[in-house]
C-alpha cells in the first residue's frame, strides 16, 4: 500500500465546506437508530463554537421512499425544494444533513436542476401550488460528516481523549464504511471521492486512528433499502454484512465508523444476528467489533460521558474500546435515563460475549 | 540296438515341454469357451463338411500362406517354404525312419536326428534309384527350400519393401530369441548332417553329402567332433525353440489350427470379450502387415498403436488407453490380416472395459408421434451439418413420389454408434430404444438413412422388422423401378468409400451402379475393401487436428491421382471431412443425383 | 439460536483461490486441446442435446478450468456422444475425449 | 534553393518520414521535446507478433536519417503562417550548453505533425488502484523490465505464482471519457503473458478481457499460441476493481462472463494494458494552425480516406498515432505515405507539375 497514492486521489476530491451558520436537516430514522448521535452533533458544534439553526416543521426529505421506489422523483425534488424554503425563510444559505441518503438526494436535485433549469422551474411551481413558498437554493450543500471533518483538527485540539490504545500506546485499528449516498453517484461532491472516500479516514487520522483498507471495503453494508425492508431479503441483507465481515477479519478491526444512518445499524445489530443466526462472533474475544457514528466517535474524543452519547443502545458492546482508549463509564449508569430511571436491560445474547 | 544319444536329451525336453503346453493351452481355450459356444464346437465337430473346410483352411493358410501370396509372391514363398518345408520334412523324415527302424513307434527324436544314427555306405550309381537314395534326395531337398526360405528371412530384415512390406513389427525379447533359434535350427541341421556325411563318406543326399566332402576336406580337426557339435547345437536349437514358443509369437502356428476350427464351427468374438478373443491374440503371427495397412501410421506417423501391439498387448494382459482410443476403426487391417483376427472387435472390447463406466441421462427424450409414412428418412446427426445433402434426399423422394417421413426434421437424436464407438454400449441401447420406437410408430416398411455410422448401426443393433438402406441404394432403386429419370453429367467423377459403408457395411456396388448412370466413373488408386478412411471417423477419440488433418490429405492425394472433376462420397463426414482440405469439389452421391434430374439440369443450366 | 425468519444467502460470486483444478489438470494431461477454447459457442449451438435439455457443453469445461466443479455432473449425462460439436469447433477442440476425460475425472475423482 | 521540412515529433513516424524526405533531397529538421528520439518505441523491449527486438527497428529507421538536422529537449511555443511559408518558433536551452532559454525560429515551407500519443494515466482508473497497491503495474513498466532485463519480482520479491493481465485499462471506457479502442493492447497482453510464461513457466497467467481485437496478421496465431504452448488462460470479463490482501497479493474482482458468474481471484501482480491518449502538447499546436480534432481528442485528417495524412490547411501533414491508435509497423506505413504526399506537395510548384 502506498499512502501517497491514495492521497494524489484526495487532492483531486477536494469539497468546498461551509464554516458556519448551518441549516441542519436531520435524518428520518436515526433516532430511533442511534438516539444519541444527531444530539451529539449539535452538542459538539456548539462546543466548538459554531452556528447551528434546525427548523422544527423539516419533514422527511422522502429520499428513503425515493430509493425504495415508491415516492417518484418530482414528489421527492418538491419535498426537498420545501427544505430549502425552511431555509431560506430562516436566512441561511448552507445547507447541513445529518443523513446520507438525504445528502444524495438533494446533491441529484440540485445537479438535476443545474442541467434541466425547466425542471427546476417546475418544481418551483409545484412547490408554490402546494405551499405558496418560494426558495433560494444552498450556497453551500455538506453533510454532517463533512463538516466534523472540517472541524476535526479542532476536535481533536479539545479533546481529551485518542483513538490509541492508553495500555500498549498502539493506535487503535479503524475500519471506515461510507454510505453509497455519499459521493458514489458524485464523486466530486464527496471528499476524496467515490474510490477512496477521506472523509471518515481524515478524523481517524488526526485523532490518532490507523485506518484499515480491506478487500470489500466497498461493499452494501447490508441495508439497501429493498434489501432490508422486505423482510423475505433480509437474509441477503446479512449476507452483505457478513460478507464485509469475513473480508474485514483477517485485519483484526477495533472499531467500524460509519457516516450513514443505515449502515452503523446493520453493521451493528446484524453482528449480533449472525452470532444467533450460526454461532459466528468477530472482533476480539468474540465480543463483536464496536460500530460507531462519526458523532459519537467525536463525542467520545471530546470526553462526553459515553451513556449520554446513547452507546448504550448498541447492540455490539462498546466496553471494550472504551477501555482501551481509557475512557471511564459508569455500568450501572448504562441503562438509567436521564432522570436516573432504570430503561430496563436487553436480554443478554446467547453468543455474543461480554455480557 | 538302442538308438540314443545323450544330445537328444535338450529336444526331447523342449518336445515335452510345447506339447504339454499346447495341450494345456487348448484345454484352457475349451473350456473357457462360454456354453454357446462349446454346443457350437461340438456340433460343428461331428460335421463333416466343416472339418474339411477346416482342413482346407488350415493348408491353404497355415501351410501355403495363400493370403500371402496374394499379397506378394516373394512374402507368400518365404512362409510357405518354412511352413510347408518344415512340416514336409517332418513327414518324410517320419517315413525315412521307417526304412530303418521296424517299430511302428519311433522315439520322437528318432526321425529328427536320423542322420546321425543312419549312414550307411555311398552307393554305387546304379543304386541311386533305390528308396534310401530317393529319400535322401527328398529330404536334401526339403531341407534346401527350407534354407531358401531362410536367406529370403534375412533379405526381409534388410529390404523389406521387396516383400511389399514397408514397416517391420519392432518385436520383444521372447520373440528375438525364438526367432533367432528358429533361423540356426535349419543352418545346424545342414551342418550337422553334412559333416556325418562327409565324415562317414556316406547317407547324405545331394547336398549334405557333396557339401560334406567338401566340408571335411577344408576343415582341420576330427570332423566327427566337429559333427557331433554340430548335432549338439542342433537339438539345442530346437529344444530352446520349442521352450519359448508358447512365450513368443511362435505360439501362433499351434493357436491359429484351432481358430480355424472354432471358426468353421461358427464361433464368433463376444460384445464384451471372450476366450475367442484370446485365441485370437494368440493367433497373430506380428507379422506387421496391418503396420502398413493402418493411416495412422503411413499418413499421420502415429506408429505406436497398430493391430500388432494392440493383440500382444490383449495376449499379454496389457492394453493402454492409447492403444485402445487411437484408431479409427476403419477396418483396414483387419482386411489385411492374413490370420483373419476380428481386430475392430478385440479393439472396442478393449474400449468397453474402459468407457463403460459413463452415467448418462437420457430421459429428457420424450416421443411425441411421428406419424405415418411408407419410408421414414433419418438424416443422421451429420448429415445436419451437411444440409445439401438432405435437401438433395427431399428433392429425390418427391420427384419420386415417395410417401416419405423425415424422422429427424428437428435435428436428430443420435443413431448410438458414436457412444458405442467409445465402448458405451449400455449407454447407447437408450438411444437405440428411442429411435426404435419412433421408427416403429411410422409403421413404414423401409428406413433410409443418408449416414453410413447410422445405416451400420441400424443394420446390427437395431434389429429392426424393416429394410434398412442406405440413401445410395435406395436411390439405386428408385432409378431401377424408373421412378427417377436421370441424366448424365459426364463428368470426371472419383468415388471415396465410406468406412462404415463399404468395409463396415459391405455397400461397395450400388453407389458405383448409381454414379456411373450420370457420370463418367473413374476409378482410384485404392477402392473397396482397399479403400481410404478420410480422417474424420468418429472412431478415433484422441488424435490432435493437424494428425487427423495429414491423414485426410494423404487419402485426398491418392483419391485426386486421376484429376477428377468432382470427389463423389456417400457420408456426410467424409464430405465435411475432405471438404475442408480438398480443392476438387466434394460432394455427396444424393447431391450428384439430384442435379441429375432432368429438371434440375435445366434449372442449373 | 435463534429463527429470525430468514437465513443466510449463498454467495453467488466464485473464489478460484477456493477452485478445485484437479479436474482440469487431469482433463487437460488427456485432452490438451481443452485449452484452446475461445468461447465462441459453436459447440453448444450444434449440441443436439441442448435442443432439449439445459446441457452447455461449453460452458461445462469452461467452469473445469476454472475449478468450478459443481454443477458438471448432470450437464454431461445428457450427452449423446454424437460429435457434432467438434466438426464446428473452429478452434479444433478434441471434445468428444474432452467428454470422455471429463468421465473419467469423474470417475477418479468423484 | 531546396525546400525545408520541419516534422515535429521524433517517434516512430517523425523519425521514419523525417528520414525519407531528408533522402528525397530535402532540408529536414526533426524536433523532438525528450533528450533522446525514439519515442515510445523506445521504451519496448520485444515487438508483437514475432517478437522482434524494437532496438533493431529503430536502428533502421536511425540509418536512413543521416541527412537529418535533429533538434532534441526544445518545445514549440509557436508557429506562424506567411502564405505557403511556416515559421515553427522553438524554446530551448542555447547551444553553449547555458541554463538559459532561447527562442529559435525554423522557417519552413511545409510541416509534419508527428506528435504521437500518450499512454492513459492508469491512476485514472482509481479502483484498480495503480499507484496505490505496490503490486499493480502498466504494461509499459513490465515491458521497461523485459527490456532492462531484470527480474520480474512482486514488490515483496518474490517470483509471482500468479499474474493478471487486464485489457482496455483507459479504453472503450465511457468512464474515463475513451470511447475509443487502443488497438494494440490486446496483442501486447498476450506476447506479454506468453513473455511472462517464458520467465515463470510454472506459474498461472490470465488475461481479463473484453474482446479480443487479433486485427492483423500472425496476431490470432499468437494468441493461439500463447493458449496451446504456453497454456495461458483468458478470462473474458473486465476488472471492476481491486483491493490488496495483507500479503500485498492483489484480489481482484470480475464476472466470468463465459459461465456467468462474478469471480473473484488473488493474483501476485497485476499488470494493467494502458491504452492511447492524445499528446498533451498536441492541442496548443493545434490551437496555433487552427487543426481540429475529433471527439476522441486525436487530430482530424482532411479525408480518413483518401487524404489521411493532409489536413485542412496546406502545407500541414499528419502522421501516425497523432490521428489515433497505430501500431509500429503501421506507424511506419503511414510516415512513409505522408513523406510521399509531402514530397507531391512540394514538387507541386516546380514546372511541369501541377
Amino acid at each position: 500500500m502506498k499512502p501517497e497514492g491514495k492521497r494524489l486521489v484526495w487532492n483531486e476530491y477536494q469539497k468546498e465546506i461551509a464554516n458556519d451558520n448551518y441549516f441542519y436537516v436531520r435524518s428520518c430514522v436515526r433516532q430511533n437508530f442511534f438516539p444519541g448521535a444527531e444530539k451529539t452533533f449539535l452538542r459538539y458544534m456548539k462546543d466548538m463554537g459554531r452556528n447551528v439553526f434546525e427548523n422544527p416543521s423539516h419533514t422527511t426529505c422522502s429520499g428513503i421512499g425515493y430509493h425504495s421506489d415508491i415516492v417518484p422523483f418530482e414528489t421527492a425534488m418538491t419535498m426537498v425544494a420545501r427544505q430549502f424554503a425552511l431555509m431560506s425563510e430562516a436566512g441561511y444559505e448552507n445547507f447541513v444533513t445529518s443523513c446520507i441518503t438525504s445528502f444524495g438526494l438533494y446533491s441529484e436535485v440540485l445537479e438535476t436542476w443545474e442541467h434541466f433549469p425547466a425542471v427546476e422551474e417546475k418544481i418551483r411551481g409545484h412547490l408554490r401550488n402546494a405551499t405558496g413558498r418560494e426558495f433560494v437554493k444552498p450556497k453551500n450543500l455538506a453533510h454532517a460528516s463533512d463538516v466534523t471533518f472540517k472541524l476535526r483538527k479542532d476536535i481533536s485540539k479539545a479533546g481529551k481523549y485518542r483513538l490509541i490504545n492508553h495500555i500498549t500506546g498502539n493506535s487503535i485499528r479503524v475500519v471506515e464504511h461510507i454510505g453509497c449516498h455519499y459521493s458514489r453517484m458524485f464523486p466530486n461532491k464527496g471528499v476524496g471521492g467515490a474510490e477512496y472516500p477521506y472523509v471518515l479516514i481524515g478524523m481517524i487520522d488526526e485523532w490518532g486512528g490507523e485506518v484499515i483498507d480491506y478487500p470489500e471495503r466497498r461493499h452494501c453494508c447490508g441495508f439497501g433499502f429493498r434489501q432490508y425492508l422486505v423482510k423475505a431479503n433480509r437474509g441477503y441483507s446479512v449476507s452483505s454484512s457478513k460478507k464485509k465481515f469475513d473480508s474485514m477479519k483477517p485485519y483484526k478491526p477495533e472499531l467500524i465508523l460509519t457516516n450513514c444512518p443505515g449502515c452503523p445499524m446493520f453493521l451493528d445489530r446484524w453482528q449480533y444476528a449472525i452470532s444467533e443466526m450460526e454461532g459466528t462472533t468477530y472482533g476480539e474475544n468474540g465480543q463483536g467489533i464496536p460500530v460507531m457514528t462519526y458523532e459519537e466517535l467525536a463525542g467520545l474524543i471530546l470526553g462526553y460521558d459515553p451513556w449520554d452519547l446513547g452507546l448504550q443502545v448498541h447492540q455490539v458492546p462498546v466496553e471494550p474500546l472504551l477501555e482501551k482508549m481509557g475512557i471511564p463509564y459508569d455500568p450501572a449508569k448504562k441503562f438509567l435515563d436521564i432522570n436516573g430511571n432504570s430503561m430496563g436491560k436487553p436480554k443478554p445474547p446467547s453468543a455474543m460475549k461480554f455480557y | 540296438m538302442i538308438k540314443f544319444n545323450l544330445f537328444v536329451l535338450p529336444f526331447s525336453f523342449g518336445l515335452i515341454y510345447i506339447v504339454y503346453s499346447i495341450i494345456s493351452h487348448y484345454y484352457k481355450w475349451i473350456k473357457a469357451l462360454p456354453a454357446v459356444d462349446k454346443v457350437k464346437l461340438v456340433t460343428g465337430l461331428r460335421t463333416p463338411s466343416k472339418i474339411l473346410a477346416s482342413l482346407k483352411e488350415i493348408f491353404l493358410e497355415s501351410l501355403i500362406h495363400r493370403k500371402l501370396w496374394k499379397r506378394n509372391p516373394l512374402l507368400g514363398y518365404m512362409h510357405m517354404s518354412f511352413a510347408l518345408g518344415w512340416f514336409l520334412l517332418i513327414v518324410v523324415g517320419n517315413l525315412e525312419s521307417r526304412i530303418y527302424h521296424g517299430a511302428y513307434i519311433n522315439a520322437p527324436y528318432y526321425p529328427i536326428f536320423l542322420k546321425f544314427f543312419i549312414h550307411d555306405r555311398l552307393v554305387l550309381f546304379f543304386e541311386i534309384f533305390s528308396v534310401p537314395a530317393f529319400f535322401r534326395f527328398i529330404m536334401d531337398f526339403l531341407l534346401l527350400f527350407v534354407l531358401s526360405g531362410l536367406v529370403l528371412a534375412f533379405i526381409k530384415r534388410k529390404k523389406s519393401r521387396w516383400f511389399g512390406m514397408k514397416t517391420t513389427t519392432n518385436h520383444n525379447l521372447f520373440d528375438k530369441v525364438a526367432l533367432t533359434c528358429l533361423w540356426l535350427i535349419f543352418p545346424l541341421r545342414l551342418m550337422a548332417e553334412s559333416y556325418t556325411a562327409g565324415y562317414f563318406n556316406g547317407g547324405g543326399g545331394f547336398l549334405t553329402q557333396n557339401l560334406g566332402h567338401l566340408l571335411v576336406l577344408i576343415t582341420p580337426g576330427p570332423a566327427v567332433m566337429i559333427a557331433y557339435f554340430f548335432w549338439w547345437s542342433y537339438s539345442l536349437a530346437l529344444g530352446l525353440f520349442f521352450i519359448m514358443m508358447p512365450y513368443s509369437r511362435y505360439m501362433h502356428i499351434p493357436s491359429e489350427l484351432l481358430l480355424i476350427v472354432f471358426r468353421h464351427c461358427g464361433i464368433q468374438p463376444r460384445r464384451w470379450g471372450s476366450v475367442f478373443s484370446d485365441l485370437e491374440a494368440h493367433s497373430c503371427s506380428r507379422c506387421g502387415v496391418c503396420i502398413d495397412a493402418c493411416q495412422l501410421n503411413f499418413a499421420a506417423g502415429i506408429s505406436d498403436i497398430q493391430a500388432v501391439y494392440l493383440i500382444r498387448g490383449q495376449r499379454d494382459q496389457y492394453i493402454t488407453e492409447h492403444i485402445a482410443l487411437t484408431c479409427m476403426l476403419c477396418g483396414r487391417c483387419q482386411e489385411a490380416c492374413p490370420v483373419g483376427i476380428k481386430i475392430d472387435s478385440l479393439r472396442l472390447i478393449k474400449r468397453r472395459e474402459i468407457g463403460s463406466g459413463q452415467i448418462t441421462d437420457f430421459s429428457y427424450l420424450t416421443q411425441n408421434h411421428p406419424g405415418f409414412a411408407d419410408v421414414v428418412y433419418f438424416a443422421g446427426c451429420m448429415t445436419h451439418l451437411t444440409p445439401s445433402i438432405h435437401i438433395a434426399m427431399e428433392g429425390i423422394m418427391k420427384e419420386a413420389g415417395i410417401n416419405y417421413l423425415f424422422a429427424d426434421r428437428n435435428g436428430s437424436i443420435c443413431c448410438g454408434r458414436p457412444l458405442m464407438l467409445a465402448g458405451k454400449d449400455k449407454q447407447a441401447s437408450e438411444l437405440i430404444e428411442f429411435n426404435k420406437t419412433l421408427i416403429r410408430q411410422t409403421r413404414a416398411k423401409l428406413l433410409v438413412t443418408s449416414c453410413p455410422i447410422c445405416y451400420k448401426v441400424f443394420r446390427e443393433e437395431y434389429n429392426l422388422p424393416i429394410r434398412i438402406q442406405h440413401h445410395s441404394q435406395f436411390i439405386l432403386e428408385l432409378v431401377r423401378e424408373g421412378k427417377i429419370a436421370l441424366q448424365s453429367q459426364h463428368r470426371k467423377v472419383v468415388y471415396h468409400d465410406p468406412c462404415d459403408l463399404a468395409r463396415g457395411g459391405g455397400v461397395y456396388d450400388a453407389p458405383r451402379a448409381l454414379l456411373s448412370k450420370i457420370s463418367d466413373l473413374i476409378p482410384s488408386e485404392k477402392e473397396c475393401a482397399d479403400a481410404l478412411c478420410c480422417g474424420g471417423s468418429l472412431g478415433l477419440m484422441n488424435a490432435s487436428v493437424q494428425e487427423k488433418d495429414m491423414v485426410t490429405r494423404n487419402a485426398l492425394e491418392s483419391l485426386l491421382a486421376n484429376k477428377p472433376d468432382i470427389l463423389a462420397t456417400a457420408c456426410p463426414l467424409c464430405k465435411k471431412t475432405f471438404s475442408k482440405q480438398s480443392e476438387t469439389e466434394v460432394r455427396d452421391i444424393a447431391e450428384l443425383v439430384y442435379d441429375a434430374i432432368p429438371a434440375r439440369v435445366l434449372l442449373l443450366k | 439460536m435463534i429463527d429470525f425468519g430468514y437465513t443466510l444467502t449463498r454467495d453467488r460470486q466464485f473464489d478460484y483461490d477456493r477452485g478445485d483444478l484437479r479436474y482440469y489438470r487431469l482433463v487437460r494431461s488427456l485432452e490438451p486441446s481443452i485449452d484452446l477454447c475461445i468461447g465462441c459457442g459453436s459447440c453448444s449451438a450444434t449440441c443436439s442435446a441442448a435442443q432439449f435439455t439445459n446441457l452447455n457443453i461449453r460452458k461445462l469445461h469452461t467452469v473445469i478450468r476454472r475449478g468450478d466443479t459443481t454443477s458438471i455432473k448432470a450437464g454431461l449425462r445428457k450427452c449423446m456422444f454424437c460429435g457434432k460439436c467438434q466438426l464446428v469447433c473452429p478452434r479444433g477442440v478434441n471434445l468428444r475425449n474432452l467428454i470422455l476425460a471429463l468421465n473419467r475425472a469423474i470417475e477418479q475423482l468423484g | 534553393m531546396e525546400h525545408s521540412v520541419i516534422v515535429i515529433g521524433g517517434g516512430v513516424s517523425g523519425m521514419t518520414a523525417a528520414g525519407m524526405l531528408a533522402q528525397q533531397g530535402f532540408n529536414v529538421t526533426l524536433l523532438e521535446k525528450e533528450a533522446e528520439t525514439g519515442g515510445h518505441a523506445a521504451r519496448w523491449d520485444r515487438l508483437f507478433p514475432d517478437r522482434k527486438k524494437a532496438s533493431e527497428v529503430l536502428d533502421f529507421i536511425r540509418k536512413g536519417m543521416s541527412r537529418v538536422k535533429v533538434i532534441t529537449g526544445i518545445t514549440v511555443v509557436n508557429i506562424t503562417r506567411n502564405d505557403k511559408e511556416f515559421t515553427v518558433v522553438t524554446r530551448g536551452q542555447v547551444a553553449d550548453g547555458g541554463s538559459q532559454m532561447a527562442d529559435i525560429p525554423h522557417p519552413a515551407s511545409c510541416i509534419l505533425l508527428a506528435t504521437g500519443y500518450e499512454l492513459f494515466e492508469a491512476r485514472k482508473k482509481e479502483e484498480y488502484g495503480y499507484g496505490i497497491y505496490n503490486n499493480v503495474i502498466t504494461s509499459a513498466e513490465l515491458e521497461d523490465k523485459f527490456r532492462s532485463g531484470s527480474p520480474i519480482l512482486t514488490s515483496e520479491g518474490k517470483p509471482p505464482a500468479r499474474i493478471g493481465i487486464v485489457h482496455c485499462v483507459g479504453s472503450r471506457d465511457e468512464k474515463v471519457g475513451n470511447l475509443y479502442c487502443s488497438k494494440v493492447c490486446c496483442v501486447t497482453g498476450v506476447k506479454q503473458a506468453i513473455e511472462l510464461k517464458e520467465m515463470y513457466p510454472a506459474s498461472e497467467v490470465f488475461n481479463f478481457y473484453m474482446d479480443l481485437r487479433m486485427f492483423d496478421r500472425h496476431f490470432e496465431e499468437l494468441y493461439y499460441e500463447a493458449q496451446q504452448k504456453w497454456g495461458v488462460s483468458f478470462i473474458r470479463g473486465r476488472l471492476s476493481e481491486c483491493a490488496e490482501n495483507p500479503d500485498g497479493s492483489i484480489i481482484v474482482k470480475t464476472e466470468d462472463t463465459l459461465t456467468g458468474k462474478p469471480l473473484k481471484m488473488t493474483v501476485d501482480l497485476l499488470v494493467l494494458l494502458t491504452g492511447f491518449v492524445p499528446g498533451r502538447g498536441m492541442a496548443s499546436i493545434s490551437a496555433m494552425l487552427g487543426l481540429t480534432t475529433g471527439a476522441d481528442g486525436f487530430t482530424n485528417s482532411a479525408d480518413s480516406h483518401t487524404l489521411n495524412n493532409s489536413t485542412e490547411i496546406p502545407g500541414i501533414f499528419l502522421a501516425g498515432a497523432v490521428k489515433g491508435p497505430v501500431s509500429i509497423s503501421e506507424s511506419i506505413a503511414d510516415a512513409r505515405a505522408a513523406a510521399i504526399q509531402i514530397e507531391v506537395y512540394l514538387n507541386s510548384d516546380k514546372p511541369g507539375n501541377d
